[in-house]
């Protein structure tokens, strides 16, 4: 099962690398023989790597909230770069790394969330704990009301994110 | 290195192998061809020994199996450059046959990858030995720094 | 193709003003961790906007020329330089602030630092 | 092409600059860092002069696989000269 | 479409990114600049491949924006000190 689905997204990625022969819709039909040898040699190779044991990520629900969540992320790193140009601009920075918990068990959601959060608002994923799937924050400019309670919230940092992984990997 | 690293580098693995195996197949009609592609491949290996240590890689890349890679990428090469002896050495036969002998087109096109003989599979042939070699080499320095031995 | 230039200009515009900004602030932040801010963020989104101007033009080509094939590949392989980038960028961002901080780089002037707490213990 | 040969003439002063700071840099992990900075400007004049096979090949060997030895071999022996 | 200024301008922002390679100070430092060199010449060779108008040549982006990625966790992991 885990040859098939590698073999097949291997044979997209191929297909995608050499559209414009146009003989069969937008291919040649010597690309695609070809095309079919290497997703058979990649999916061969690379069928423990890439998807493993879990056939979580097959359900298109999935793949459309994945699609959903790139508007929301797009507009959060806009905000983020202007923010960090305003702090180029004038210096002004107030760093601290913070600890929060998000809650995901999972290591795809967790890889999401961290990547999210070093692309946007003025935050940076510097450590992650291998066992408790804590993560460590780098802020740049901390909010006073985080540091008041010990299990920190994540909201100020990272709005919703945590849910958005949550829904796509989990 | 961390989780999130070990997670990249498995996704991206795949995508690293396609590339490499597109630009080996199209080197007649690309920038690129045997050695790029195969040093784009074994590129993705060096990347998968930073992000899981040597001693894990060990276990899933034997020395026997990239010598046995290796061994059939010379053995391609050479076989192909024989069949065609009943003319000359290293004599293009595959011109016109049905087996990547096609005519390229004229005008602008992105490139026919039917084309070129038995350059495309000299071409493998050369991936092939290269990607076994660097990596070879690459892993055997990386257990040797890191205190184990290639068996 | 006027349209397509104009927004082509307005998109490089603002890319070349990111890309900057932040090379700008590789040279003014005062620690490593402010410099990643600086440098990751900024040319990260700097270098989105400037591939979507090339993708614009080559996929305005693309439509108007119809059969005519080449500009297509520039398109979808701008678009797969740009996925790669972005994850790339990303990754290798938390690889770099997390070696830093067990090589014992402090961040400068933090207010709390969870991190050190932890390896003290 | 007579756009681009200002471009072709200043890169290389930079790749200078870069392999005299390698030559007479003492911490050989700065040197490999500069001379990976090297090789990448190395590619870009080789694509600038419409090489791209080349480049490729800079890219993939020149880039990763030197860059790749000589970490393990500074790690596996010392890091100041 | 003049893509020229765009280019000289992207060279400028590489030069200023090298210079801190140069006086940068710890191994940390050098690396992040090295990495905004990275990032700044993939964008560049894609503007480059415009402006020639050899569309095959895009691929090199590509293999750049990859590669240097391994080049990165190298760097990286010697800095934290674990073996390889």
């Amino acid at each position: 099962m885990s040859f098939l689905i590698t073999a097949t997204v291997a044979y997209l990625i191929y297909l995608v690398l050499t559209i414009g022969g146009s003989a069969v819709l937008l291919w040649n039909r010597a690309e695609l023989v070809i095309g079919a040898v290497c997703a058979v040699a990649a999916g061969a190779l690379l069928k423990n790597r890439f998807i493993g044991k879990n056939l979580r990520m097959l359900n298109p629900a999935r793949w459309f909230a994945f699609l959903v969540y790139l508007f929301p992320f797009f507009f959060a790193m806009a905000k983020a770069n202007i923010d960090v140009a305003y702090r180029v601009i004038t210096g002004r920075i107030n760093p601290a790394i913070v600890k929060i918990n998000p809650n995901l068990k999972n290591d795809l959601s967790l890889t999401i969330l961290a990547n999210s959060i070093t692309l946007t608002p003025g935050t940076l994923s510097v450590d992650v704990d291998e066992k408790t799937n804590e993560l460590y924050v780098h802020w740049i400019n901390i909010d006073p009301k985080v540091l008041k309670d010990m299990p920190r919230d994540y909201h100020p940092i990272c709005d919703s994110f945590p849910d958005w992984a949550r829904r796509i990997a989990e | 290195m961390s989780k999130i690293v070990r997670t990249v580098a498995n996704q991206l693995m795949l995508f690293v192998l396609v590339f490499g195996l597109y630009v080996i197949m199209h080197g007649h009609v690309t920038p690129g061809g045997g050695f790029q592609g195969g040093a784009v491949i074994a590129s993705g290996v060096v990347m998968l020994i930073v992000a899981f240590g040597s001693g894990q890689i060990k276990k899933s890349l034997r020395e026997r199996r990239l010598s046995l890679v290796e061994s059939s990428g010379a053995l391609l090469f050479i076989l192909v450059a024989f069949a065609g002896i009943g003319t000359v050495f290293f004599y293009n036969f595959l011109v016109g046959s049905r087996i990547f002998g096609g005519i390229p087109p004229t005008g602008s096109n992105p490139g026919d990858v039917w084309t070129g003989g038995v350059i495309p599979l000299m071409n493998l042939g050369v991936g092939l030995k290269v990607i076994a070699g660097l990596s070879a080499a690459v892993l055997a320095l990386a257990l040797f720094s890191s205190g184990e031995e290639m068996e | 193709m006027g349209v397509l230039n104009t927004i082509s200009y307005v998109f490089i515009g603002i890319g070349l003003f990111f890309n900057l900004v932040g090379v700008i602030g590789l040279h003014r932040f005062p620690d490593m961790y402010t410099r990643l801010h600086a440098a990751t963020k900024c040319t990260t989104f700097g270098s989105i906007f400037i591939i979507t101007a090339v993708i614009v033009q080559s996929a305005g080509i693309w439509a108007l020329e119809g059969a005519y094939p080449s500009q297509s590949v520039m398109c979808i392989h701008a678009v797969l330089a740009l996925v790669a980038l972005l994850v790339t960028n990303a990754t290798g961002a938390h690889a770099m602030a997390r070696a830093a901080h067990r090589s014992g780089e402090k961040p400068a002037k933090a207010v709390v630092d969870d991190l050190q707490e932890k390896e003290n213990d | 092409m007579t756009d681009v040969t200002a471009l072709i003439i200043i890169l290389p002063l930079a790749m200078i600059a870069c392999a005299v700071f390698v030559a007479i840099c003492r911490d050989l992990l700065y040197a490999v860092v500069v001379l990976a900075v090297m090789s990448l400007l190395l590619a870009f004049q080789f694509y600038l002069l419409k090489a791209p096979d080349v480049a490729m090949a800079e890219a993939g060997v020149g880039a990763a696989v030197t860059t790749a030895i000589f970490i393990i071999s500074i790690r596996a022996t010392e890091r100041k000269e | 479409m003049t893509w020229l200024p765009v280019i000289i301008v992207m060279l400028v922002c590489i030069g200023i990114a090298v210079a801190r390679v140069f006086i940068g100070p710890g191994a940390p430092t050098r690396l992040v600049a090295f990495d905004t060199i990275n990032t700044l010449v993939v964008t560049s060779l894609v503007i480059l491949a415009m402006m020639f108008d050899h569309v095959i040549f895009v691929d090199v982006a590509i293999v750049y924006a990859l590669l240097s990625f391994a080049m990165t966790l190298y760097v990286a992991k010697y800095i934290q000190g674990d073996k390889f």
